[in-house]
Parts: C-alpha cells; structure tokens; sequence
C-alpha cells in the first residue's frame, strides 16, 4: 500500500512541475484534457478497486498456518455446505459489481472518445501535413493557394485555440505522431494518409516524439509544436514563407558558396537559391529552428559545426551523409545556416 | 522403483510386472539413444532446462537494456546494438523461454496427473522438442555472428521488409518463428489428444484438474493461433528472399495486414504463457490450503471463456492506426470482458485461501505475489483497453509496465511457485523453504522496483525501444530506480538458481507426495519412473488423493512387456481399447535435423525448401517404416 | 485388497481403427492447423483485395477456369478411393484396401497431372504483385500438401501391396483417408478464390 | 576429431562471413569523404601490347548489406533512378547487364561516376563523399548477382512501382 501511495505522490508532483515536458497529464489542449479527466476517473476508480481487492487477499494471511507437517486426512477437503452457499453469493456479488464497474469504464472511455474525435470539427481549421522520414519530420502548411504553401521541419506552429488538423503521411517505415501534451497517437503509415485533431488552449512549446520503432534513430525523432497567438503565429507564417534573405556578409556569402558547392544541395533545399534538394529537411529558415537534427540537439553554432563534421557520432545511422568540409570552410558555413533566419 | 504403497496401499506387489516395466520402459543407452528418447518426463525436462537457460539469455539482455537506460545519453550500448539485444529480448521471452516452458511443464505434468504412461505421440514429442532447440540455436547462432534481427519482437513491416533491415536479421528471426511455432503445435496436438482419450479410467470432464483443463485450453488456443504468426513471419520470410508482395503496398500489398495477421496470434500468445500459468497457481492454491478450488465450474467456464475471448481483441494493440470508432468500441467491450473472466478467477483464489486451512509455504508466498502484481496488471490492462487512454499511452513504457505486470506477475510468479510445488515429484527433493522464503520477497521487491517506475515513465512520455533520452526530458532518476531494480531482480534469480542446485543434492527427502496433494501425480513415485505408475490409477473423485486410500482403485490387465496405455473415451473416461506406444527412436532428431537443413537453408536460398522436404519425406518414411511384430497379440 | 476396487482391462483390444484411436484426433488436429492456416490466408486475401479497384491488377491474366473445374471432377472422386480403403482397413479386407488406395493415387494423381499443365496459363509469378503472391502462396502451400500426402499414399500402398502390415499399417490408412478429405475439402474454398474471385468479387469504393 | 575440427573451421569461416554481411559501420572512416586519384587505370583501352594485370582497388564497402542498402537509398537520392531506372534503364544505360562499356570492375563503376562518362554521364567526383560512391557501387554490383545473395535485399520497398515488374510483364502478353 504504501508503495502505491509513493507513486500518487510522484504523480502528482510530475503533473505539478512538469510545464513544458512532454506529459500525459499535463494537458495543454481540449483533447489531452479530456482523455486527462478520463485518465484521473479510471486511475482513482481502478486504485479503489486494487486497494480492496488486495484488502482481501492480505485477510487471508490471517489464517493460521498449519506448517508443513501433515495432520490427519480428512474426509472432506472443502468447508460446510453453508459457507460454500455463502462463498457462492459473495464471489457472485464480486463478478456482478465487476461487471457493472467495467460498463461504467466503458461507457465514459466510448463516450470521452467520441467527444475527442469531435472536438477538431470547426470551420476555422488549419490543415498541416506531416510526413514522417526516417528520422525526421517533414511539416507541410496546407493551403488551398500555391503561393501559401509552406514546408518546414521538426517544429509545427499553431495557432492558440484553432483547432489543427494534422494529416500524416509516411514516406518509409511505419511512425507515430504523439505530443502527449495535445492529444494521444496517430501513426504514420506508408500507402495510407492518417489525420488527427489537435488544437492548444495556451501559448508554450509541447515537445512530441516518435512513438513507433523506426529504426536506428527512433529514440531521436522529436518535434516540437510551438503554440502561439493567433497574430504571433500570422507574422511568423507571413515571415517563413519569404525566400532565404541573401547572405549579407562576406563571410556568410563565402558560406552559401560552400553549401551550394557540396553534396548539400542533393538533400536540403534552401528557397531563394538553387539549392532544392528534398531527401532532407527543408533549410530556408534553419537559423530561426530551435534544434538540429529532429531536435536531437539544441541550434547552437557549436553543435551545427559538430553535426556537419561528423553526424554519424551525434546520431549515428541518420541519413545525413558525411562530407568533408575544410576547416576555412567550416564557419562560413555554419554562419550561413545560422544567418537564415 | 519402490511401488506407490503409501497412496495406494491397495496396490499388489508383483516384482515381474515390476521388471517387466522397468525393462521395457528403460532409456536407450549411449549418445544415440539420448537423441532417441520419448518419455515425456526426459522431453519435459529438456523443454524446461532449455527454456530456463533461455530465459537467463533472456535476463542478461535486459540487464545490457537497463544499464544503457539508467543514465540519459549513455553510450554503453550505441543504438545499433541496443536494438538487436531488445529485439532479442522480447523474442526470446515469448518465443523461447515462456511458451516452450509452459510447455515443457505440460508434457511433464499432464500425463501424471491424468494417470496414464506417456503422451499418446510420444515421438512426435521429442520431434517437437528438437525443433524448438533448432529454433532457438538458429536464431542465437544469428545474435552471435552480428544477425541478431533488430526491428523489434513484432517486426512491423515496411521496416522488417527487404529494404530497411538489410542483411539476414530479420530472416533468421522469421524462420526462428518457424520453428518454435512447429514445436508449440506439435506439444499442442499431442497434449489435446493425450487430454482426450488417455485420462484415468472415469476421470470425466468434471474431474479433470484444473490445471490439465488450463493445458487443454491452452492447447486449443496455440492450434487456432500459431498459424497466424507462421503466416505473418511467412509473409516477412518471403516478401524478404523471394521478393513477393505480400506486404509491399508499392503491388498491392498492406503493411497494416501484417499487424492485423500478428496480433491476431500475439494477443492469444499472452494467453498462451498466462493459462497455464493460471493452472499452476490453482494446484498450488488447492494443495497449499488442503482444500479443493473453490468454483471448479466457474474456473472453469472462465477459463474457456478466456480462450474465445482472446481471439477478439487484437486490435487494441491497432488502437494508434487510425480504425472506424465503432469498430474502437468494440474491441474496447471485448478487452474489458477479460477483466471479468480474470476476476471471477482471482475471487475464487481468494475465496479459496480464505477458507482454506493455509500452510504458508514459497510456493503459497508466489502466489501471494501473483496476485499482488497479477491484479495490479490486470487495472493497468483495463486502462489500455479505453481507446482514449491507450492513445496516450500506446508505446510508451506504461505499455512496458503493464506487460511486465501481467507476463511476470501472471507467469513467471505461478512459474516460480510451480518450481517449488513439483520439485519435489521431478527430483525427489525438497527445495529449502527458508531460501525459497527470500527468493519470494527479493524477487518481489525487485520486480516492483524495476516496473512500477515505468508506468510514471509512460506517463511523463517516454517511448519504449529508444536507446537514450536527453537529461532535460527528466526521465533520468526513474529509469535509475527501474535500472537498480533489475539487477535486484537478477540477485532474486541467483538465489533460485542457487537453491536449484543446493535442494537438488542435498534437499530434504520428499517422498511420494509432500504436500498432501490431491492429484494423481503425487501417486507416483518422487522421481517418477519412466512408465509413471506401476498400476495406472482410476479417478474416482475430482480430488482422487483426497479419498480414502482404501476406496482408490486401479487398473490391471495393461501388458506391461510392451508400451501399452488405456485408452478411455472422451466424455466420461470410460476404458474403451489398449494402445501400444512405440519404443525409443533415433528419427524424430534424424527429422527434426531434415527439417533444420530444410528451414535455415531456404533463409538464404529457397531450393531448400526442395532438399529439405525430400530429406524429411526420406525420415518420415523411416519413422513410420513398420516393424516387427506387425500383428498385436491381445 | 477388494476386488472391486481393481479395473481389469485385460479383455480390451489392443488396437482401434476408428475415430476413437488418438492417432486419428492428432491427425484432426493438425488439419485444423493447417485450415486454420488457410483461412487466414483467405482473410489476408480479402483484405488486400477490397483496398483496391482494379483487379486483377494490370497486367495480370484473369484466371481460366474450365482446366481446373474439370480436374475438380477426378479430386473429388479420389476421396470416394479413400473411404473404400479406410472401410476396407477397418474390415482388414487387403484387397479392398489396394483397390481404395489405387484408385485414389490415379485419380489424384490425375488432377494433379492437370493442374501442373494449367499452371502455365498463369501469366504471372509471385514476384509480380499481390495477387501473384497469393495465387503461388494458396497454389503452392496446397500444392505442397498434396504431393506429401499422395507420396505418403504411396509408401502405404507399397505396404499393403508388400502383405507386410499389420493393425498400425491398417490405422494408418484409416488416417490417412481423413488426411485426404482435409486435403479435398480445403481445395474447394481455395479453388473458388484463385479461380473465381477475379470475377465474382465486386470492386469496393 | 579431424572432421570435429574441419567442421568447426568451416562454421568459423561461415560465422566470419556472417559479420561480414551484417557489419554496419554507420560511421565513415575520415580518409573515405573525399575521393583521391583513379581507382582503376584504364590500360584495356591502350591500342596494342599485351594486356596488362591491372592495379585493382577493392571496394571497401563490398558485400556488407548495410552498405548495399545504403547504396540502393542513394541511388534514388541522387536521382540515378531518373536515367538509369532501377537497374532498367532509361535516358541512360541499363544497368541490369552483363557488357559494361567501361568496364564493370567496382573500380570501373567507381571510376565512370566519380569522373563521368561521354554522352550525359555527369561527374560526381567531389560532389558526394566517397564512401556513397562505393556504397553505390556496391549496390549497382548486386543488382546483377554480383554480390553474395545473404546480403542483396530482394525487392525495393519504396512505395513506387517497381519497374522491372512491369517491364517483365509486358513481354509475358496479355491482359484480359
């Protein structure tokens, strides 16, 4: 008993502190407060249960002990009728109230589904494609209109309190779309399209992972999805979808010469310059990106330089080949990616 | 041998059917007669050593798991390699140490308890067996030569298919599936049709034990499941060496087929490890409180009910995919009903305990702890079935614990207890108490400590099957705890291995029947001798143990200067004809060895498939050749 | 010791050749992996089958049709062999026996004959897409089973030809026939989906 | 003993192949990203004189098949696929074939995409890393058997068509 009791305590210290952690109760949206409010109902319902059952079980070590040696053989190795007849209505009475209880769960888990699944059907909804890679996330802005299309990487932004729907699309193995804070998984199947609505009720980064084993570098496939008032997000939708600013400086132009020149430009695509690779990520805006690699390591200078010369020991198996950039070269060019902001 | 006189004091003593006996059922000697046995107390046995040793293969790769996990971003083990030893670890515990222990416990067991000789095909036995050493040497001749398959125990196309798991990984995991799955089929035929017509004379469908109703079920159940997985590690096998499309979406295949085929034996495996299991804890629950089960029928009718039910929820492992919400519903329905039959299961226990008259022995305290962690499974289990919830924490290492819960709480704890109950009838010993007391509750502890932080770690979001975390995910401290706890679980298995091996040189004397039991096995003596019973036993109560001495009866007129049994009838065990077993033979390894050339040949070349099958044609005219005398005399 | 507390079971036969011996429940129960085996086989078909809308797929022929119908006729027949030598065992009749067994191997062995030459009609191999993995899977699996049971046939035909058999040799043809009804009545469902579904099954969405 | 002990050498080699098939060296030894000199020289096409034993550099991503993979990825990443299919060929050469025009070595093969070849085929010396010219490499030799079978996957598993199907099939007849 008393270990359960440690691990309410843990609970509720994780719900308390927990702020921008990825976490389950936690929630940061209808949704994740929702299957929050039915996770509490079942948790408090189910350690009711456990307690008492286990009541009952402890009550048996009252008994007393016969020992190992064998007394005498009784004809009868089971109690009086009557306590087999009393015995009969209590575990009977058990396997009702047993029954009852799981309706109960059912009824509230169907119902909490179906509210869920129709929480994201407003009109004023935001469409984003997400299409896992491995190891990484592409984030497409869908819109009707060409011009307004925008693809990303590794971070989604919303809109606080507009609902989202997120369309997930695999272009290998099989992933899973989960930001615990926002709303459970979806997986991302090959050959199949998957939706899921999310939506965020306050401003924050809500950090998601892959929830499906892919592969080598599973464990390093994070998003965040960066939530941000309605006119925050507009300004910074408006900004990302302008071309890379050329470079300014004479270093970051020697930068752009580099990253043009080498293998760079068969995978990454860099709009406003002739760089269109789409195997990997999208870079147009890689300064203004909070993490390299999926998220594996934070956007500092230092780690881009590190991830350029040598992603097999940062990540290794990734897809990121390894070039060979000459030392002069190295900083021009990690000012480049760091000026696109 | 010592005949049974103290169980059945009624028996008569005659030294020639004695000897006649011990003659005819002796081993064959030298290495190829250890290759040709087929008793079932020796294939048994060789299931549960060689699961053991598994299981301890088992224990070492979660121990490498969880030392890489108990720092954030530790490079003990690089991702890679912690793959293939996860991977290697859920494999082998569901493939190679928990059902073929099950197993080997059955094969032993099963024929004790219903009185009779020997399983009704005993050679299909020891082929069963070799196939599922065969399997398993595969799959860990791959682990040492750098093949260890690393897409996880569930191999989930596109990843396992050709293009993401290059080389041969996932080819011997497949073909090791193959394998083991043979064997499980092969003990399950031979077990039903053992069940069905070799009971004890008038042991009817109401008397059988509760523990040979859970081997029947559980039979039942790996005969409509296993196919599945041989079809879904098929379709990997040859999508992966013969390029069909069975799951290529690109020509009209469908990676989600493949979840829906596995699923639809992974869900009833589960059931498969735990029903038996179940079995073991009312054999020990009746003969530890000397009082029968309480509610045989509805134990039961529960029990079957679990078998039908198991079949119809595989899709909440398919919650994450996206599926219509009336299907959703559904199968949230069919998972909860589990509770109901689990729980009509554990208020019987309970029911039995508490008016029973309890000897508070190791096997006792595993059931104790059975319960606690069983129960506690159980609720995180009805947690999983809610769609809502199960999207949240699908996946992650709430999933982890759960399954731990419900694998090692529900099996290995009843699993442990079955090892101090028969230990005694398989070695003639007792094993200590007093170490056994401190197993229980080092183990106990232990589990907890490793799991029970894995449900808050699922909660705060960890996915399972990644190698590292980065310290600012905040997962650090729990993992530690989860990362002590299992090498306490390791210290636990330690001292049961130690106490193995001390109690069996020189634990306590047992005799026929320690524990005052009341099933026909504790008729036998403690070895039992190669033909079990010198006068095969009638049941004439459900508890034939339990009736006066001077009221057992048995049978004679069985030859004994051939392999003879009794075979009854299905419903009410009435004797029907005697049935003459066939003595030791070297072709059930001279198949099983065809076979093996046959399956990990075709892995790299699919002409195998060809040689293999002329090579176990040529055995299995050999085995069935037939021999002299052609004609039985009555 | 009373008598009454003793079984003698001395005047019981030592052998049965019937549903009662254990062998022919294990043969039961292997013919319910195996059906299992096929059923899911079906199902997955299924499964692919109505997530698409053209099928067969491009490229692929539809089926013919008359050559394996017609080799339905001598299959079926064949099973009609088996039971007149698993009455003919029960009854330890060799020559009822050796005219069961024979009439089932040529008859088998006569659909067999024409299935080998309608394989060539099949203008796709298993690598070319789903539907060529099913087909091979469903025609070859099976394939594989009747060719086993008929080389199985086969050596009990020699044994019983040879006069060196006895009550075991006898069940074994027994079991045998239920192993060939299995390996009869599953052709019928798979035959129907190899064969006829290409037509008969409406295209979904 | 002595079969006890050729049995057991035979196992070892087979267990060391095995490493081999299965080694991944996911990370690239510093002297393989940028590419130095000629692997072959192209001595068959001097006219006249007895040919000469060739210096041959050995592909140091042979028969891994990680590394065959990785190479069959690229081959699709670098829009090989666009010419040359998958093996079939297209704008460009087939490359399910057994006469190569420049000599179907690994160091030919290395030699005609690092330096490129008349008639459209572009160089790509100094472009991408070495170590993916011989990955590539590696993967255009199994598509013609010329890899051990253990380690060549067997199908692609990208979500396009595979070509070669249909161009199988196209040659069989009929449809309907």
């Amino acid at each position: 008993m008393q270990k359960r009791s440690l691990a309410l305590a843990a609970l509720l210290i994780l719900s308390s502190c927990a702020g921008h952690q990825q976490s389950v109760v936690d929630p940061a949206g209808p949704q994740a407060d929702r299957i929050a409010a039915l996770w509490w109902f079942f948790f408090w319902l189910l350690v009711a249960i456990f307690i008492i059952v286990m009541a009952f079980a402890v009550w048996t070590l009252t008994r007393p002990n016969r020992g190992l040696e064998q007394e005498p053989l009784e004809a009868r190795h089971r109690p009086s009728e009557q306590k087999e007849t009393q015995l009969r209505r209590i575990v009977t009475g058990a396997t009702v109230l047993t029954i009852i209880i799981l309706f109960v769960l059912l009824v509230f888990s169907v119902g909490t589904g179906k509210a869920v699944s129709e929480l994201g059907n407003k009109n004023n909804g935001l469409a984003i494609e997400v299409t896992g890679n491995q190891w990484w996330w592409q984030v497409q802005y869908l819109n009707s209109d060409p011009s307004q299309v925008l693809v990303d990487a590794n971070e989604i932004h919303i809109p606080v309190g507009r609902p989202v729907l997120i369309r997930l699309r695999s272009n290998d193995v099989i992933h899973s779309f989960w930001v615990p804070n926002l709303h459970g998984k979806r997986d991302l199947i090959p050959s199949r399209v998957t939706t899921e609505w999310i939506e965020a009720d306050k401003p924050g980064v809500y950090r998601g992972q892959c929830a499906e084993f892919c592969g080598l570098q599973h464990a390093h496939m994070i998003l965040y999805v960066i939530a941000e008032p309605e006119a925050k997000f507009k300004a910074w939708f408006q900004h990302a979808l302008q071309p890379a600013a050329a470079p300014s400086t004479p270093i970051t132009q020697r930068g752009q010469q580099v990253f043009l020149n080498n293998a760079c430009v068969y995978c990454h695509q860099i709009q406003g310059t002739t760089a269109s690779g789409q195997n990997g990520p999208n870079l147009t805006h890689f300064g203004s990106r909070r993490g390299i690699a999926a998220n594996t390591l934070p956007n500092t200078p230092g780690n881009l330089g590190g991830w350029i010369l040598d992603p097999q020991t940062v990540k290794p198996g990734n897809h990121m080949a390894t070039i060979a950039v000459n030392s002069q070269d190295l900083q021009p060019l990690i000012d480049y990616l760091e000026s696109l902001k | 041998m010592k005949p049974a006189q103290d169980v059945l004091p009624n028996v008569p003593t005659c030294e020639q059917d004695i000897a006649d006996l011990e003659r005819v059922w002796r081993h064959p000697r030298g290495i190829g007669g250890w290759l040709s046995y087929t008793t079932h107390q020796a294939i048994g046995m060789r299931y549960i050593v060689t699961a053991f040793v598994f299981l301890l293969a088992g224990g070492i790769e979660a121990l490498l798991m969880r030392t890489q996990l108990a720092l954030p971003n530790n490079t003990f083990l690089g991702p890679d390699r912690y793959n293939e030893i996860f991977t290697t670890h859920g494999t082998t515990m569901m493939f190679l140490f928990a059902v073929p222990m099950m197993e080997g416990f059955g094969i032993y067991l099963v024929p004790l308890m219903l009185g009779t000789r020997n399983v009704a095909f005993p050679r299909l036995n020891a082929f069963g067996y070799w196939m599922y050493l065969a399997g398993a040497l595969f799959l860990y001749w791959g682990v040492f030569t750098n093949a260890a398959p690393d897409m996880g125990w569930f191999a989930y196309t596109p990843l396992s298919g050709p293009q993401f798991t290059p080389g041969k990984r996932a080819d011997y995991w497949a073909q090791m599936i193959t394998f083991t799955e043979v064997s499980a089929m092969c003990v399950a035929a031979e077990l039903i049709a053992t069940i069905f017509k070799q009971r004890a004379p008038r042991m009817s469908l109401n008397r059988i034990p509760l523990y040979v109703w859970a081997m029947l079920i559980q039979s039942f159940m790996v005969l409509f499941a296993m196919p599945a997985v041989m079809i879904a590690s098929s379709f990997i096998l040859s999508d992966r060496t013969v390029a069909t499309h069975f799951v290529n979406p690109a020509e009209g295949g469908d990676p989600l087929l493949y979840q829906h085929v596995f699923w639809f034996f992974g869900h009833p495996e589960v059931y498969i490890i735990f029903i038996p299991a179940l079995g073991f804890v009312s054999a020990i629950v009746s003969a530890h409180t000397r009082r029968e089960v309480f509610g045989y029928t509805a134990m039961v009718l529960s029990q079957i009910a679990n078998g039908f039910i198991a079949f119809g929820l595989w899709v909440h492992h398919m919650f994450a995919t996206g599926l219509p919400q009336i299907g959703e519903a559904y199968f949230t329905a069919s998972s909860l009903m589990i509770a109901i039959t689990s729980g009509v299961q554990i208020f019987c226990w309970i029911a039995t305990l508490w008016t029973g008259r309890p000897r508070f022995t190791t096997a006792l305290h595993f059931v104790y702890g059975f319960i606690a962690i069983f129960v506690l499974g159980g609720m995180t289990g009805v947690m999983l079935a809610s769609v809502p919830l199960d999207l949240q924490v699908h996946d992650t290492f709430f999933v982890v614990a759960h399954f731990h819960y419900v694998l090692i709480g529900g099996a290995v704890f009843p699993l442990m207890g079955a090892f101090y109950h028969w230990f005694p009838k398989m070695t003639g010993r007792l094993m200590d108490e007093f170490i056994g007391k401190l197993n229980f509750w080092v183990l106990f502890i232990g589990f907890n400590l490793t799991f029970f932080p894995m449900h808050i770690l699922g909660l705060k979001g960890m996915p399972r099957r990644i190698y590292t975390y980065p310290p600012e995910a905040g997962w650090g401290p729990l993992n530690h705890l989860a990362t002590i706890g299992a090498f306490i679980l390791a210290i636990g298995g330690a001292i049961f291995l130690a106490n193995v091996f001390w109690s069996r040189k020189y634990g306590r004397i047992a005799g026929n029947n320690p524990w005052d039991a009341d099933s026909l096995e504790w008729a036998a003596a403690s070895p039992p001798a190669n033909y079990n019973f010198e006068y095969l036993p009638a049941a004439t109560s459900r508890s034939p143990l339990w009736v006066p001495p001077e009221d057992r009866t048995f049978v004679t007129g069985l030859r004994n200067d051939r392999r003879e049994v009794l075979v009854t009838t299905l419903m009410d065990a009435e004797p029907h004809h005697r049935y003459v077993l066939p003595p030791p033979s070297i072709w059930p390894f001279l198949t099983a060895v065809a076979v093996t050339i046959g399956f990990a040949g075709s892995v790299f070349n699919a002409w195998y498939v060809t040689w293999g099958s002329i090579l176990t044609g040529i055995c299995l005219i050999g085995w069935f050749w037939p021999r002299r005398p052609l004609e039985l005399e009555p | 010791m009373t008598e009454a507390r003793t079984l003698d079971v001395s005047h019981l036969r030592p052998w049965e050749i019937s549903s009662q011996a254990p062998l022919w429940w294990g043969q039961l129960f292997i013919d319910f992996i195996e059906g299992t085996m096929f059923s899911i086989l079906i199902a997955s078909y299924f499964y692919v089958r109505l997530r698409v809308d053209v099928w067969p797929p491009p490229g692929d022929q539809f089926p013919h049709t008359l050559l394996p119908s017609l080799a339905l006729i001598p299959l079926i027949l064949s099973a009609a062999g088996s039971y007149w030598a698993s009455e003919a065992a029960k009854k330890n009749s060799r020559a009822g026996m050796i005219g069961g067994l024979l009439l089932n191997l040529v008859l088998a062995g006569a659909a067999l004959a024409m299935r080998l030459i309608e394989w060539h009609s099949i203008n796709f191999n298993w690598k070319a897409d789903a539907l060529g993995s099913y087909t091979w899977a469903f025609l070859g699996l099976h394939t594989f089973d009747y060719i086993a049971d008929l080389v199985f046939t086969i050596v009990l035909f020699v044994i019983i030809v040879s006069g060196r058999y006895g009550e075991k040799e006898r069940l074994g043809v027994h079991v045998d026939s239920v192993v060939w009804y299995f390996i009869v009545g599953i052709w019928i469902p798979i035959y129907i989906v190899v064969y006829w579904c290409p037509y008969i099954v409406e295209t979904a969405q | 003993m002595r079969t006890l002990s050729v049995l057991l050498v035979c196992c070892s080699l087979f267990a060391l192949s095995a490493c081999q098939r299965e080694k991944r060296d996911l990370r690239p030894s510093p002297t393989r990203l940028a590419i130095f000199g000629d692997a072959a020289r192209e001595s068959s096409l001097r006219p006249g004189g007895p040919v000469q034993p060739q210096p041959v550099v050995t592909n140091p991503y042979n028969s891994s098949g990680y590394d065959i993979s990785e190479g069959q990825r690229l081959f699709d990443w670098y829009n090989c696929s666009g010419c040359h299919a998958h093996g079939g060929g297209g704008i460009g050469p087939p490359l399910i074939k057994k006469e190569w025009i420049y000599g179907g070595e690994p160091a030919n093969l290395f030699d005609t995409i690092v330096k490129g070849r008349p008639n459209g085929m572009p160089s790509w010396g100094g472009r991408i890393p070495e170590y993916q010219v011989w990955q590539i490499v590696a993967y255009i030799r199994s598509m013609n058997g010329e890899q051990p079978r253990s380690a060549t996957s067997s199908r692609p598993d990208s979500i396009e068509t595979n070509p070669q199907n249909i161009l199988q099939r196209g040659t069989q007849g009929v449809t309907k």
